[in-house]
Order: structure tokens, then C-alpha cells, then sequence
């Protein structure tokens, strides 16, 4: 509409009145370093927050809260916006009074039990490493029909960050483990509910799992665990337990309440798939994305996320008639295992209908399956684990919704 | 670096003792101890009602913990609601398949605003009592560590697990492991020109879906490419 | 001393207190998700803080306060701790009525003048590429002798970012330039001092040099330039304009205050370097650093920063006797052009005295210089582009101080 | 693409008027003006002296803006006290070898706290008196477009830069560029072994330098690998 261009053109024959005249802070002394130790975001970036569902969680404690994906860029998620999932709320803990403990659900699995401070932890080999986290629940929304009207709700149980930290294998080589007979591992919380889950024995081997303490270069927030969370790249965001203080070894699966009573995938024929892991490749735009509305006619870049479990993503298709046919993206680099990768794709909007898609493909080959393929499987009421091409609509008014495509 | 010295210590069997608390399907780490339908009644309805109800079947804080499950389940070990689309909602007892998972979770997490402070006993009288109320034992059960293994060949949902997919790493289950080895579900392809003939909308935004998360103008930038698109008051579409 | 390890001991021969009985957080019921709908660090973290060096600049708006590397992570810099440098103070920028002007020194240089608005500048492709900035007076202090205790004020003037925004190039080519008359741009900020900076074309041609305006996921922050900065990878930061609001393109550089007054480097025959902008290689250990000791004997986790203003960093090499020998640490990867690079490497301190110092080699071949090496050249005045190796001296005490190698 | 359809818009004369004010060495950009010292010691008094001092000379705010420059280096181009290592400290007139640069500056950031807001005449002025102060141009001077450029043939230290080095990338100046080509001064070698017979040490932290950022063990942590160092009060080392 007119009304919202107007900023974009000349108000006047002269020109613009906000170069004409120069702004307060071209001519003003500004505020002096340091004015804010910690740094903020402008006051104009206030919409972007994350928020909860409503309805979608009875407690504030046990619920959910979005990233704002709508307005992010790159692959990096800002701390201040990463998703939380709490079961029974989040602490600010003190780490002089934190300790992680390794012991084996039998003593003859590990030399010795042994427990660690953060001074201790902190002195040990770390890595750094960009990975993705997703909550095995993010669309989940959505697997009967579409249910929300953008991507914060729709895709916003993902965020993305630098871990820094010590991988889990050294402190099981440091307590002698017998990798033999223990295959699995429990991590478990300090939080109330001592969140606990069942972590596969391969990823640990792998050296990728991490007993994390830094996230983006800072201490994790206490949202996301601080002072210790287990980053688990590729595994949904449950399995990256927060507030991390034991690790268990074992012989056998656990069968926590987060792996036997949710986070188990309901598939058409009454049986449910226990222990599912790994997120498959997925993606989704981000912009333009539902809820949004395009100004005007004429070029865009429209951009988005793309990830994968299984490791790096390869290529990404983008489609603007709703799959009929593909284009391929530009993916910024480097490209990472685990890790979002942030694809764009130039566009040139002629005010027609128009219907976008993304589509992800990973090192294995893998490609992001529809609606139609998943639910064949899958059917409706998996609740976990729907990585389907996301579509969105843009109608002539330049409105942009959430429809399905199969 | 074959040690890293001067890092970390034993732990004393006391902490371990302390923080060793997981109870696994096998019942490796279920603590001895008892406790009677009735008691669990009375601690039920002290400690747990007032967020699950008296029969554990609210929906106010939570899923409700028990129903939905029939004594026909309770024989085939398959809650038959989960196929039939019949069950107006999942509880606990129409999901769990391992007893073990009831009693760990009370125990480490329960109640919610107080957990870690029932004592074993304590659970197995609130675990006898949610059995009970799920008609799984009679009124006069005491629950104890002697006989919860028999409990778990009651449960209702026992044999409704699978782990034959792909989202577990490692070898398949027949080569030891429990998943199937990482095989898909899905096999798309890449098609990129006339991939098909029309596009099919299986299902679009319910107008009231559009409106329930608040104003979605203030949930973007007010520059930038887009807006948020105005949902609610009097400039809304 | 034993009161600094008593923590890492178990209390009683029962075990530790904080073991034995559980804490208030694993007790109780947390906050809520979305209790912070934008996220902070825990409270336990308040020390470390952007910090001004007293005495350094006379008046806050023209001063820089420095990045607490001593406590940062992998190489993504908190956005909340980036360092600041301002001219005329800072401003938080309407972006409504921000305007991107592009002329020419000269009409002929170009088709024609354009003014975007940040509307249509997200509108047009973007690139997403982390990279470090420093500026040029970092380290700048420490020309002549050691002159202040720790890494946030020895080498604090460093960040590194996930930049997203527009290649300039696209802006120039859309206004028609003539690459072969135009081989200067003009960079002009929109604060007070109206900084500018001369850029050179075969940077902007190279397709590096972004208009850029996310940082970190979100918008660039109001110290950082919010809503535009230029981003110049591998150049001096003044030269990375914040609240960038003009470019123009020409046939001769600009001697702007900013690069004939400041930022040219003083040489003993009394010339003064001018236009000097690339970074050289450099690198740091940030643990341990000045002014902080060692808590215990035995093995520690030694980290760093390494980075070249000329491309990748190939190899970072570490010595513990004050360069005599070295061994080669682990980078932390993906090692990306033109940004900060984590290394780090395995050390068991045996209690005796050491020095410790990093070296860094780039894709080039160049390898980091001494002291020694470095003021050969540039003699103990030049302010500017010290990029020597740093020595940290440890002693029985483990306390860790600031000392010069030659 | 060959175009970016509907994004940005022709700038028109005014606006590029309005901010392109930059003005280059060669006097590009210039507007057209005058001013006397007279005029120019009126306005530094009002408007600058406070920061800077009466004559250009004060440190309180920011270094000062004249002296350390001498009638000879104002015929050989070169200020002496930059090699001889006389001068207390590098003066804005001691560095600075375009005029330009004074005048651009000026006009676009001075006063401090109202940038922006001279006119040209008032630059010329300022900056005439200015110049008399570093006795550059005598107390009747009046500064103007017309004969700035014969200014810029007085400056003590107009021929007192270099572009020969590697830090400006591109061709090097034989070749049509500004700098040396990327070539950098020093060439160190990646020596593993026995590099060197003994360490060193060419300076350590002075006592006062250590104390002088305040409490350092307050700048780090309070738990990890180390701990800042207690630098001030009664437990200090
Ligand atoms: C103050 C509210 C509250 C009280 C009191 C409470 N609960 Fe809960 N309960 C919850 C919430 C909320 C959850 C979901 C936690 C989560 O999301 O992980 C829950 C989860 C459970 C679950 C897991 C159900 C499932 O399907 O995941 C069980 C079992 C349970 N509670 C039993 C009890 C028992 C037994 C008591 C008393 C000893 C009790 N609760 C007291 C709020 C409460
Ligand atoms: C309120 C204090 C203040 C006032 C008033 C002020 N200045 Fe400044 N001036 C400064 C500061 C601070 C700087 C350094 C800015 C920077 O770091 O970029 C500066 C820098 C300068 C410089 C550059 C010097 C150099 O070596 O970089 C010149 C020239 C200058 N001022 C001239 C003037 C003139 C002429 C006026 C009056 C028209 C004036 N100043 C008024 C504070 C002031
Ligand atoms: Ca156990
Ligand atoms: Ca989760
Ligand atoms: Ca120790
Ligand atoms: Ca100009
Ligand atoms: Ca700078
Ligand atoms: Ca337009
Ligand atoms: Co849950
Ligand atoms: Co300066």
C-alpha cells in the first residue's frame, strides 16, 4: 500500500527531509564508552523476543518459549533470544556449588566414580564448536494441519551457537570406562525435575559430545543450563541436558520420563517409536515468512535456515510455486556439521500469488521429505520429529500465511 | 595426555549413594521399601491432587496421569485406543511401557513445587495407589520392590514401544544395537523442473489461529523488508 | 594456596556438602520460560565488563573500552562485550529515518547518486561471514615497555562477529560505477564526528567489504553502529564506519582526520605511515593471562586468539620458556578467512617459572613477529599495528604477569 | 540480476548537496569562503578554547591542537622533533600534512558538542587563526578558497608521509597503487627447536602500572582454571 511506502520515497521535491536536515545524532555529542558495561539492543529491536504459545503449555515451568526466527540473521541465535524448554523451571545456579559427577550404574563399568568442579572442568582439553539445537517437539504443531501464523511458533524451537567445552569422552577416559559393556549413557539435571535422558555410547566415542560450559563466548545463560549443559550435535534439544551434574554409564537405555512417557513419536498404528534421536534434515524461510507483509512489488532476497543431524547440509532448493519447480540457493559458508546454515535466494515479487518453499539436503543425500511422504509414514499424531517442507503463501496484498502443500 | 593431573577426584561412595538415584527398567537402582494403596491415597491427596486431581485425571496443570487404559490393554499389552483414534487424550498410563519410569519420575521430580522430598515408601504407596486407580491392583495392594517386576507384566502399554527407526545412531538391532542402523523413513529427490503436475493445499491457516498469538505487527521489525502483518484493532485486514 | 583449592576438595570424609545435600535448585521449582523475554547472563558473571584503561582517553566520548578477553570462549564475541570505540560518542539510531547515500567525488564516476533506506537495502542479497575487527591501536600501549597488567587492556580492542549485510559492490553497481576511475570509496557515519575513512576498491571489488546491519543473529548494537556499519574484513576497525550513512566513490583518497592525523604510524626517521589498514597476523593466550593465577599445579587447558588481517590462519605455535622451544596447538575449526581463530594446547605446569607466548603463521607464509624483530622496523612510537608476540610470565605463586621478549 | 526492481531511488542535487561535504586534499569539495584571524580568535575563544585552550594548547580534553612546530619545518616540510624525539608530545600541526584534512574536520565534527554547525566562513576563519597560532600566516591574514592551497605549501609537516609500506593492499605505487604491494617489514620463521641460547626479557609490568586498573582479582571470575589476581587491599600479594 501506498501508506507503507512512503517512507521509501522523497517527501518532497527537494528531497528527503531526514538527509535535508540533519538528524539530533549527526549533530550531538553521543554517550560516552562503556555507558552500558553489558551492551543491550537498540530500543527499536523491542518486538523481537521470544514468547510462549498460547495454549500450548498449562505452566510457565513446563513450557516453551520461541526464538523470534522471523527477524534473525546468519546462523548464530543472540543468547538473549535462544529458545528455552524448561520441565520445572530454570535457576540461576551458583557454580562454586555446582558439581558433576561420573560414575556407572554397576562399578565394574569404570575404574572409578570421580567428581569434577568447574574449576576442574575448565581446566581440561575444550573445543569450540557452532552447533544447532532443536527441540525434537519444534513443528510439532503441525503435523495434523497448520496450527500457527508464523515461524516463530511454527519453527522457533531451534537455535543455533558456539559451544565451548570439554568433549565427555576425555572424562570418561579419565575414569577408565569400559566401553565394551557401557553403551549408554544418562545425563542428568540439577534442576528440580533432574532432567535425565539416555545419550547413545557412538556419539560420546565420536568425541562430539561435550560437556559444555561456554555458549557465543560467554558462560551459557542460566536458561541454557549455566554453569554446565551436554551439547548432543544433531540430537533434539531434550537430550542436551541443562544444569548438568551426573553422568551415569550403563549397559542399558534408561527409559526416563522424557524417553518413555514424551518425546516418543505416535505412528498410525498405535505403536510408539522410543528413543528417536537424531533430527533429520530440515529447513524452512525465514524471510518472508506467515505473518509477515511484503511492501511492495520488485526484488527480495528471501532467506532461511537449513540443518541436518545426520551432519553437513548440502544444497538447499527453494521453489516459489509451491514445488512445482526448484531453484538452488546460495548457502553462506563455511558450512558446518550439525550446524544451521543460512541459505538466501534472490527473487523479484511481480504482485502475483505466489507459494514458497525451502527444501534441505544433507551430506548423505538425504532430501527433506513433503507433507504427503512424512504422514504416510508417520501419520498425524507423531508430535516429535516433523521436518516437512514448510510452505508459505503470499496472496496479492503481499500478506504472507502458513499453508500445507503435500 | 594419558591423565590430567590434578583434575578431579574419587567421588566417596556416600555422594554417590547421594546422586545415584535413576531407577532403570530392569529395576537396577529402585531403592527397598513399601507402601500400601491406602497411604498412597492419603499422600496422593495431600502432596499430588491439588495439580492432578484426586484421581489423577485433571488436565488444569498437566495431561491427567491415568485413564484411558482398559483391562483388555492390560492383557495385550497394547493400549488399543492408540490405534483406534478412539482415546480423547494420552495419559501416562496409556504411554509408559516400563514401571520403573513411574517410580523414578516421582521420586527425582515430584512434587512439582518440592521434588526429591518423598521418601522411597512414599513412592511406592502414591505408585500403588495411581495403580490402583488405573485398575491395575485391588484396593488392598502394598507395592513394594519384591513385587513391581510383577506389576510391569500388568502394564497396560507395555509391548507399545518400537525402536525400529532410524533416529537411534549405531549398529541396528540386529547387530546388537536397538535402532535400525539409521535407515530414513522418507526418500524425496531432489526433482528441480515439473516436478508435478498440481500443487495440492492440504491445509491453510484457521482464521483464528491468525489472531491467537496477539498482534503479529509487533512481532517484527517496524523496518526491514516486511511488516508484521497488522491482525488485530481497526487497521487489522 | 590452600584456601583457593579448598573448594576442590571434599569437605568431610563423608564427602562433599554440596553432594551429600542436595541444593535449593534441585529442591524447588524454577522461573517460568520467557521470564526474560530477552535473556542476560547469570548473576554470577557481573565481572566480567567492557572496562575503560584510566588515563588512556581524557573524555568517555572519544575513548574505547575494551573486551574482557581474559573470559571469553571460542571466537564469537558477545555482542554485550564488544569492544567500543567511539568519536563523538554513540547514538541509537531511528532506523526509519537512517538514509544510505552513495555519490561520486565526481558525477562522472558513477550513473547515478541513489539513497536506499534500510527498507530496501534488507531487500537486496545478503551475505552472512564472521570475521574479527581490531582496531588499529590495539596493543598500542605496549610499543615502548610493558604498560598495563592483562589481555582485556593489552589486546581488548579485538572482536569477532557473525556480520550480515549487503557486498558494498552491489550498492556501487547499481549505481553504475566506473571501476576504473573509481578506485577509492569514502566511508561517512552519521554521529556527530562524521567519520570517514578512505576504503580502497580492490576490497569492495573482492566482494568482502559489506554494508552490514545484523550482528550476532540480531541488528548490529547501538555502540556497534546499529542500524548500518561497513564491514572490512582483515582492516583496522576505525575503518569498519558505524552508523554508516554515506558512500562516495573516487579518484584519490580522502586524508580524512581519521588517516592523516591519527591512525598513521610514526617510524624512527620521523615519517608517518599513512593509509596503513591491514591487520597483520597476531595472536594472544588468554589462559592464563595478566593478572590472574593459577589455582594448582598440574594440567591446564592453555587457550588463545589467533587472526590475520590477510586471510586464513594456518598454524598457531605455543612455547612455555619464553620462545626457546614451541609446539604446534589445535585450532578449533572452521578456521575462516579473516576471523579469529581459538587455538589451544595441553599443558601440565610442574610449579616452576615459565613464559608463555603464542605465535601465529596466516595463509600467506607470514609468521608473527618478536619485539624484538618488530621494533627493528617501526622503533617504540608508532601507536599503531603492534602485532608482536606476547609473553606472559608465570611464578611459583602462579601469579601470571605482562612481560616484553625481545 | 541486472537490477534490483524497486529498491533505492536517484538522490536528488539538494541531498547530495546537503551531505557531501567532505573536502579532499586537493581541495575538492571546498566550499567558497573566507575568514580573518581576527574573526577566527573570536569564535576559537567562544566556541573552542574551552576544550582546547586560548591558543590551540591544552591536553585537558584532548591533545593539543598547535606547537612543537618550528619556522624550519615549515621550509623543509618535515617536523624535526619527530625524528630528534624532542617533541614533548605530536601536536595536530606536528602530524598533519593536508590542510584539508583541518578544514574537512572542522566543518564536520568541531565543536564537540554541535557538530555541524559552522558556516564556511566561520571554518576559514577559525582555521586562519589557527595557523596564526602555529605562526604559519601573520595576524592580518584572511583565509580563503583562493589561497588555501598557498597555505598548503607552508604546513611543517607537508612532506612528513609515507604510503610505502604493506598495509594498503592493491598494486604497489610503480604499478599505479598507493602502497608497497602487500610486502610487510619483518619475515620471523616458524623455528620449533633451540630457536634461540636464552630469553630476553625486554620489560616487565612497573609496580603502579599493575594497581593502576583497579582490582584485577574483581576482572575475572570466581571460579575456572584460575583466579584474578587480588591486586589491591589487605590480602593483595
Ligand atoms: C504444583 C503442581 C504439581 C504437583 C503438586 C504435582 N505435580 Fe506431578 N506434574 C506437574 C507438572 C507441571 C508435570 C509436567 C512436568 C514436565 O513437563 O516435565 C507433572 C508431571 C508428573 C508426572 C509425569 C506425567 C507425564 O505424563 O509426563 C507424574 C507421574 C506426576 N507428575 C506425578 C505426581 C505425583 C505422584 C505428585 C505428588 C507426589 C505430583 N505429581 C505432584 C505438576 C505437579
Ligand atoms: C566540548 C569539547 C570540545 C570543543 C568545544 C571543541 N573540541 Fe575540538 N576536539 C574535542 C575532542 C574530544 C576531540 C577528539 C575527537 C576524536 O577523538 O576524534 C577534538 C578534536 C579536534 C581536532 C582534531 C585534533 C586531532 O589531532 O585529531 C580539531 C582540529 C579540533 N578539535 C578543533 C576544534 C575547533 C576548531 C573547535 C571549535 C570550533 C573545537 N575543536 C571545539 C573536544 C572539543
Ligand atoms: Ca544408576
Ligand atoms: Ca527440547
Ligand atoms: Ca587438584
Ligand atoms: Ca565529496
Ligand atoms: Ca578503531
Ligand atoms: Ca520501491
Ligand atoms: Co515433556
Ligand atoms: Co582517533
Amino acid at each position: 500500500g501506498a501508506a507503507l511506502t512512503a517512507p521509501l520515497a522523497a517527501r518532497a521535491s527537494e528531497g528527503d527531509a531526514n538527509i535535508l536536515q540533519n538528524p539530533a545524532w549527526t549533530t550531538s555529542l553521543g554517550q560516552p564508552v562503556a555507558a552500558r558495561p553489558y551492551g543491550m539492543p537498540s530500543q527499536y529491536e523491542s518486538q523481537l523476543l521470544r514468547r510462549e504459545s498460547p495454549g500450548l503449555a498449562r505452566v510457565g515451568g513446563a513450557s516453551v518459549s520461541f526464538a523470534p526466527l522471523q527477524g534473525l540473521f546468519g546462523i548464530i541465535t543472540p543468547s538473549g533470544l535462544h529458545f528455552e524448554r524448561h520441565h520445572q523451571g530454570w535457576h540461576d545456579i551458583d557454580p562454586s556449588k555446582h558439581r558433576l559427577m561420573v560414575n556407572g550404574s554397576d562399578d565394574s563399568l569404570l575404574k572409578k566414580a570421580k567428581v569434577y568442579t568447574l574449576d576442574e572442568l575448565m581446566r581440561l582439553p575444550s573445543a569450540s564448536r557452532i552447533h544447532f539445537i532443536e527441540c525434537g517437539a519444534n513443528t510439532g504443531l503441525e503435523w495434523g494441519n497448520v496450527a500457527v501464523p508464523t515461524v516463530q511458533y511454527t519453527h522457533g524451537m531451534l537455535s543455533c551457537s558456539e559451544f565451548t567445552g570439554v568433549p565427555l569422552k576425555y572424562l570418561l577416559d579419565d575414569c577408565g570406562v569400559d566401553y565394551k559393556k557401557a553403551r549408554y549413557v544418562l545425563a542428568e539435571g540439577a534442576d528440580g525435575s533432574s532432567m535425565t535422558r539416555t545419550i547413545p555410547m557412538e556419539m560420546v566415542e565420536s568425541g562430539e559430545v561435550m560437556v559444555a560450559y561456554g555458549q557465543n563466548g560467554e558462560m551459557l545463560r542460566p536458561e541454557n543450563g549455566y554453569p554446565l549443559r551436554l551439547v548432543v550435535p544433531g540430537v533434539q534439544g531434550v537430550s542436551w541436558v541443562k544444569w548438568l551434574r551426573r553422568i551415569e554409564v550403563g549397559d542399558q537405555p534408561y527409559a526416563t520420563k522424557d524417553e518413555a512417557v514424551h518425546y516418543i513419536d505416535l505412528l498410525p498404528n498405535g505403536l510408539h517409536r522410543q528413543y528417536s534421536s537424531v533430527q533429520e534434515a530440515k529447513s524452512v524461510i525465514t524471510t518472508p515468512s506467515g505473518g509477515q507483509t511484503l511492501l511492495d512489488h520488485g526484488f527480495y532476497n528471501v532467506s532461511g535456515l537449513a540443518w541436518s543431524g545426520r551432519g553437513k547440509i548440502k544444497q538447499v532448493d527453494v521453489s516459489f510455486d509451491g514445488g512445482i519447480n526448484w531453484q538452488t540457493a546460495r548457502l553462506e559458508g563455511p558450512i558446518q556439521n550439525k550446524a544451521l546454515t543460512r541459505f538466501n535466494i534472490n527473487w523479484v515479487w511481480d504482485g502475483k500469488p505466489a507459494i514458497l518453499q525451502s527444501r534441505a539436503m544433507d551430506e548423505t543425500g538425504y532430501v527433506q521429505p513433503t507433507y504427503g511422504q512424512l504422514r504416510k509414514v508417520r501419520g498425524t499424531k507423531s508430535i516429535y520429529h516433523n521436518n516437512a517442507i514448510q510452505s508459505w503463501k503470499i496472496i496479492e496484498s503481499g500478506e504472507v500465511s502458513n499453508v500445507q502443500v503435500l | 595426555f594419558d591423565n590430567f593431573k590434578g583434575v578431579g577426584r574419587p567421588a566417596t561412595p556416600a555422594e554417590v549413594k547421594a546422586w545415584d538415584i535413576d531407577v532403570r527398567p530392569d529395576f537396577k537402582g529402585l531403592p527397598k521399601g513399601s507402601g500400601s494403596v491406602d497411604q498412597g491415597q492419603e499422600l496422593f491427596e495431600a502432596k499430588c491432587a491439588s495439580c492432578h486431581g484426586t484421581f489423577g485425571e485433571s488436565n488444569e496443570v498437566f495431561t491427567p496421569l491415568v485413564g484411558g487404559t482398559t483391562k483388555d490393554d492390560m492383557k495385550t499389552g497394547r493400549v488399543k485406543g492408540l490405534s483406534s483414534g478412539e482415546l480423547p487424550q494420552r495419559t501416562t498410563f496409556t504411554k509408559v511401557a516400563t514401571i520403573s519410569t513411574v517410580f523414578d519420575y516421582i521420586q527425582r521430580a515430584m512434587p512439582w513445587t518440592a521434588p526429591k522430598s518423598l521418601k522411597p515408601d512414599e513412592v511406592y504407596a502414591i505408585l500403588a495407589y495411581m495403580l490402583n486407580l488405573s485398575e491395575m491392583v485391588p484396593a488392598d495392594f502394598v507395592l513394594s520392590d519384591k513385587n513391581i517386576a510383577e506389576v510391569q507384566k500388568l502394564l497396560p502399554n507395555r509391548n507399545g514401544m518400537t525402536t525400529d527407526h532410524g533416529m537411534w545412531p549405531g549398529a541396528p538391532a540386529k547387530k546388537g544395537g536397538i535402532g535400525n542402523g539409521g535407515v530414513p523413513d522418507t526418500a524425496n529427490k531432489a526433482c528441480m523442473k515439473n516436478c508435478k503436475q498440481e500443487v495440492q493445499i492440504g491445509s491453510t491457516l484457521p482464521e483464528y489461529a491468525r489472531t491467537a498469538h496477539g498482534e503479529l505487527a509487533e512481532q517484527n521489525r517496524s523496518f526491514g523488508p516486511v511488516r508484521g502483518t497488522r491482525t488485530l484493532g481497526p487497521e487489522a485486514a
